[in-house]
C-alpha cells in the first residue's frame, strides 16, 4: 500500500511540525517538549486545564481537539503508541491554571501506565490531577465489563463536554464528573473494509478476503470481533444501530449526537449514505438528533471502514455540547 | 573471577537492540494478529535508543543502577505504549538488583531476571496465564531462582531462563487473552502467540548467548 | 475495490438524503428538485444569489460549501457528471435574492453545456445571470491555454471569495469580478497513488503499478499528465510546488492561502507530512502563508492522493476569505 | 408503404436502450481509459429513462415530434453530463425533422440520423478529428446524404451510416482528442478509442439492424 511518507521513523515528528504550520493561530509548540502541543487559546488562571493524547495514528485525533472550549494540551505517542510521561507531564504543566487538570484518553494498557506516572509526577509538583479513561467501544468486552472496553471515536464527545465545562470554569471535580457521565452515555462501534497499513513495512495488519469485512475493529487496525460477508451500507448500519440502540435503550423522544466518522480510507460519499440508514432507525425507535459530525474525525491510519457513535444526551450535555468552540476538527458558533 | 561492568552492560544492550531489530518485522506480524502491529517497532526503538544511550555515557563513571536507569528512562521516553512502562520499570529493578557499583560479579546476572520479572509483574498486573510477556518472564524468573538454589554457573542458569521463557511464549498460543490490546479478541485472540511473550524470550536467549560469550572469552 | 453501498444508481440519492439528515441546520430541500439543494441561511432580497454546482464523487464538495458567507445553492449531477439544467434553475431560483445571481463551476464540457442552458432558462425568466468557470488545475493545460484547464479544488477558495462578496452585498458585476480574479489567482496539482473505483463496477478507472504514481490527475479518476516512480512525500511536494512557484511567481513577501486536500482515501496524517515541505519551500521563497485548509475538501472518490491548492492573496482577497462563513466543510469565525 | 409510428420510436428506443446497457461496461471501461469512466452509465441511464418515458407516454396521442422531444428532455435529466445535452439536442432535432405526424414513411428515417449529426454539431461546436462522438455521427450523416442522393432503400442506408460511424469510431484512435474531457490528456490520449465515438456507432448500428428487421416483419 502506497503512502506519502519521507522515513517512516519521521512521520509522526514531521506530522506534528505539518499540523504547527497549518494551524498556526490554534497550536502552538511546548518548549523542550517536541511531542506535546498546546491550544493558543488555552489555559487560563482559573479554569481547570484539559489535557488529551495518545498514539498518533489517529489524524485528526488528538491535536485537531486543542482550542477554546476544547482541549488545552495534548500528549502525542508513536504510531498506535501511549505517548511516554514526559510529554504527558509537560502537557499538563502547560495546560495548567491553577484549578487542576484533567487528564482524558481511551482506555488501552500503555494510555492507562503512561498517564498514571505522568498523574503522578505532576501531583509531586503540586498540582490536582483527575483521571477519566474513556470506554465507549461497545464490541469490545461485554456491557457488565464496561471497564474493560477500550476508548475509541467517542473520545471526541467526551473532550467536547469536558473542554465546555472546562471553558465554563466549572471546578475540577464537577468537570471530571460530566466526563465521566459522557463516557458513560457514549457508545461506539466501527467495521472495517479493509486494514489500514503499517507505516514500516506498507503491509496491513491484517488480511481480508474480497468479500469479507470485520466487524467491531478498533482504532488501531486491531481486529473486531467477528468476521461477516460484506454486505450492504444499509445492513452494515443495522449492525451497528442494533448493537447500540441495545445498550442505550432509549425513551421514545430522547435526543442523541451522532459522529459518523470514516476510519481513514472510507470517503464522505459513503458516510452519508450510512446516515441516511441511521437516521431511518432512530426515527423508527422515537429518537430525535441533535447534532451531527461526520467525516474524518478520528482515524487508524488508512484503514477503510467507519464507526457510529451515538451520544445520549441530558439536558447538561445538550447545553455543553451546544457550548462554542475553536480546534483545528471542530469548529462552532454555538447551537447547531 | 568474572565481573559484569559498566562497559558490559553497553555490549549487552547493543546485542539486545541488534536482536529486536533482526526480530523487528516478525514481532510486527505477530502483534499484527492480536494486537496493533507496533510490538516491532516499539521493542527495536526502545532497545535501539536505550543502547545508543548507554554507548555515549559510556565512560563517564556510570554506576550500573546508573546505567540501567538511563537505559530505563530512554527506552520509555522513546517508546511509551505499554512496553515502555513495563520495561522501564524491569529496568529499574533490575538496577536496584545490582546497586551503586561500577562493576558486579558475574553470577549477579541470574539476579537481574528475577528483578526484571517482578518489576514487570509489578507495573502491569499482570499474572501468568493472561497471555502476555509475564508467561516469558515469570517461568524465566523461576528457573533463575531454582538454578541460584542448585549452584548452578551464571551462563547455565541464564540459558534454563531462555528456556523456560521460549515454552512459556510458545504455551502463549493456547492462552485466552486476558490482559492487554488482544484481551479484547477473547476466544479470537486463542491459536495466536502473545507478541511480548516471544520478544521477551528473544532478550532472554539473547541474554544468555551473550554470557556464554563472555565466558568463552579469555 | 469494497465499499458501503446500497444499489450503486441509488448512491446520489442516498448520499443527498444523508446530507440534509447530518445537516438539518445548514442545508434545505428544494420543491419539486431532488437534485438541488438550498442553505438555511442563504438567498436574502438584494443579496446576490450564489449557485455552484457539478457531479457527485466530490462531498464534501458541492453541497458542504452551501451557507452564509458561502454558496446559497447547489445542483447535484450523478457521479462525475454534470447536472442537468433542471436542478440547475431550480438552484437559481431558489438563490435569487433580486440582484442577479451568479454561477461558478469547474471547467468541464458537461458543466458548461447544462449550466448554459440553465442560465438561459433563468434569463427567460427575468434573473440576471453571470457565470465564472474555474480553472484552477495547472497540470491540465498550458498556461497559454489557461481557459481549457480543468477546474478542481481550487473551486474551494473561489466558491469562499464569492461567497463572501455576495454576503457583503457586492453588486452582481462586482462579485463576478472577485470570483474572476480569485480563479486567475487559484493553482492547483494533484498526484494520485491509486485510482478511485467505480461505483457501479467496483473496478479502478485506470491501474497503477505498485511502484507508480500519477501526476497532475484531475478530480474525476481520470489521468494525469504523466506517469513517474513513486517518490518520498517530500519529492511529491516538491514535484507540486515547483510548478505552482513557476507559474505563481510571487514576489518576495507575497501571501496565499492554502488547501491540502486529500483526493479521498489519504489520510491526513500525510496530509500534515505533506504542508511541512510545502511550507519549507514557500518559506525559502519567501511566501507568507495567511490560512491554511487541511483536509478532504474535495475529492475523487476513494482515490488515495492529494492535491495543493495556493491562492495569491492580495488585500481584498485576503478580506474576503477572512471574511466569516457556516457552512457544513467550513465554519470560521471571522480572521484566522 | 411502410411507415415509421410514434409506436415504433417506442420500439426503436426500447432497443437502443437494450444495446447500452449490453456495451455499459465496455463504454466504461474505454472512458476510464481517457476519461472519467462514466460514459457507460450515462447512455445505459440515458436510454433506459427514455425508453421508459417513452412506453409510459405510448398510445397518449403523442406526435413523433412530442415523442423525441420527451425523449430528449428524459434523457438531459437523467443523465446530465456531456452525454445529456449533445443527445438532447440530437434528439430534438430528429423531432423537427420528423414533424408533427404520429406516423411517417419509413424512408424519413435516414434523415434522422443527418439531423442528429447535425444537433450534436451545434450544441457541442465539435469537428470532426476532435476525437469525440462527433467522429462517429459525421461520417454517418454524410453516408445518409450519399445514400437518399442514390436513392437507395432506408434500411440500406442506414446500414451504410453504421458502417461508416463504425470506421469514424475506429479511426479516432489515432487521433489526439481537442475537446471533451480527453483533451487535457493531450498526446497521452492518442491510442486509446473515444468512448462517445464508440457508443455512437452502437447506437447506429442498432438503428440499422432496428429498421432492417422492420423490413423482414410481415
Ligand atoms: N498488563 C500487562 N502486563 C504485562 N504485559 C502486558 C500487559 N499488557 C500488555 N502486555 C504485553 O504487551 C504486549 C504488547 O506490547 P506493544 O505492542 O508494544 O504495546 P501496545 O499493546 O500498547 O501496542 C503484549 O503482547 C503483551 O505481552
Ligand atoms: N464538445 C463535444 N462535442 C461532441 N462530443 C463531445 C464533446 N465533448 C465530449 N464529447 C463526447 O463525450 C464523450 C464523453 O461523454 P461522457 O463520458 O458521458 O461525459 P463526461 O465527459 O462529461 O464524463 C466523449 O467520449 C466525446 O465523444
Ligand atoms: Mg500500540
Ligand atoms: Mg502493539
Ligand atoms: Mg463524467
Ligand atoms: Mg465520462
Amino acid at each position: 500500500i502506497k503512502k506519502f511518507l519521507n522515513r517512516p521513523q519521521d512521520a509522526v515528528n514531521e506530522t506534528v511540525e505539518g499540523a504547527l504550520l497549518a494551524h498556526q493561530g490554534l497550536l502552538a509548540p511546548i518548549t523542550g517538549a517536541p511531542r506535546a502541543l498546546r491550544a493558543v487559546d488555552g489555559a487560563r488562571p482559573g479554569k481547570v486545564g484539559l489535557v488529551i493524547g495518545g498514539g498518533s495514528g489517529h489524524e485528526p485525533g488528538f491535536f485537531g481537539y486543542l482550542g477554546r472550549g476544547l482541549a488545552d494540551a495534548v500528549a502525542i505517542g508513536n504510531v498506535f503508541a501511549a505517548p511516554p510521561p514526559d510529554p504527558i507531564l509537560a502537557a499538563t504543566l502547560a495546560a495548567d491554571g491553577g484549578a487542576g487538570v484533567l487528564h482524558i484518553f481511551g482506555n488501552f494498557s500503555g494510555d492507562v501506565m503512561n498517564f498514571e506516572t505522568a498523574a503522578e509526577m505532576a501531583t509531586a509538583r503540586g498540582i490536582r490531577v483527575r483521571t477519566v479513561v474513556t470506554t465507549d467501544d461497545i464490541a469490545s468486552a461485554p456491557v457488565d465489563a464496561r471497564a474493560a472496553r477500550r476508548g475509541v471515536a467517542g473520545n471526541v464527545f467526551v473532550f467536547k463536554i469536558a473542554g465546555a465545562a472546562c471553558d465554563r470554569m466549572l471546578p475540577l471535580e464537577t468537570c471530571a464528573a460530566l466526563a465521566l457521565r459522557a463516557n458513560a452515555r457514549c457508545h461506539t462501534m466501527g467495521i472495517a473494509l479493509e486494514p489500514g497499513a503499517s507505516l514500516e513495512s506498507g503491509k496491513p495488519s491484517f488480511r481480508l478476503g474480497p468479500d469479507d469485512m470485520e466487524i467491531g475493529v478498533g482504532v488501531h487496525g486491531e481486529r473486531g470481533i467477528a468476521r461477516a460477508r460484506l454486505t450492504t451500507a444499509d445492513e452494515a448500519t443495522d449492525l451497528i444501530v442494533d448493537r447500540i440502540l441495545d445498550e442505550m435503550r432509549p425513551a421514545e423522544g430522547d435526543r442523541v449526537a451522532l459522529l459518523v466518522n470514516s476510519l481513514g480510507a472510507t470517503p464522505q460519499m459513503e458516510l452519508y449514505i450510512l446516515n441516511r440508514r441511521l437516521r431511518q432507525r432512530l426515527r423508527a425507535r422515537g429518537v430525535g438528533v441533535h447534532r451531527t459530525l461526520i467525516g474524518h474525525y478520528y482515524t487508524s491510519l488508512d484503514m477503510a471502514g467507519v464507526s457510529i457513535t451515538a451520544l445520549h444526551l441530558d439536558d447538561e450535555l445538550t447545553a455543553l455540547l451546544d457550548h462554542p468552540c475553536s480546534a483545528p476538527a471542530w469548529t462552532q458558533g454555538g447551537r447547531p | 573471577m568474572q565481573t559484569f561492568s559498566r562497559h558490559d552492560l553497553t555490549d549487552l544492550f547493543r546485542s539486545l537492540a541488534e536482536r529486536m531489530a533482526a526480530e523487528q518485522s516478525y514481532l510486527a506480524e505477530l502483534d499484527g494478529e492480536i494486537g496493533d502491529a507496533d510490538h516491532g517497532v516499539a521493542m527495536a526503538g526502545g532497545f535501539g535508543a536505550a543502547a545508543r544511550a548507554l554507548f555515549d555515557a559510556d565512560g563517564g563513571g556510570q554506576t550500573l543502577a546508573q546505567g540501567l536507569s538511563l537505559a530505563a528512562s530512554t527506552l520509555l521516553n522513546a517508546v511509551g505504549a505499554t512496553t515502555g512502562p513495563l520495561y522501564a520499570s524491569a529496568l529499574l529493578r533490575a538496577g536496584q538488583a545490582l546497586g551503586d557499583e561500577d562493576r558486579v560479579p558475574f553470577d549477579r546476572l541470574p539476579g537481574v531476571v528475577i528483578a526484571m520479572a517482578e518489576g514487570i509483574a509489578a507495573r502491569g498486573h499482570g499474572r501468568p496465564g493472561d497471555k502476555t510477556m509475564v508467561d516469558a518472564w515469570s517461568p524465566a524468573a523461576h528457573a533463575a531462582r531454582a538454578g541460584l538454589a542448585a549452584g548452578m554457573a551464571p551462563a547455565q542458569i541464564l540459558r534454563q531462563a531462555a528456556h523456560a521463557a521460549l515454552e512459556g511464549a510458545q504455551a502463549t498460543r493456547a492462552m485466552m487473552a486476558a490482559r492487554g490490546r488482544a484481551a479484547r479478541l477473547g476466544p479470537r485472540s486463542i491459536g495466536h502467540l502473545d507478541p511480548g511473550a516471544v520478544s521477551a524470550a528473544a532478550l532472554l536467549d539473547c541474554l544468555a548467548s551473550w554470557a556464554e560469550g563472555q565466558g568463552r572469552a579469555p
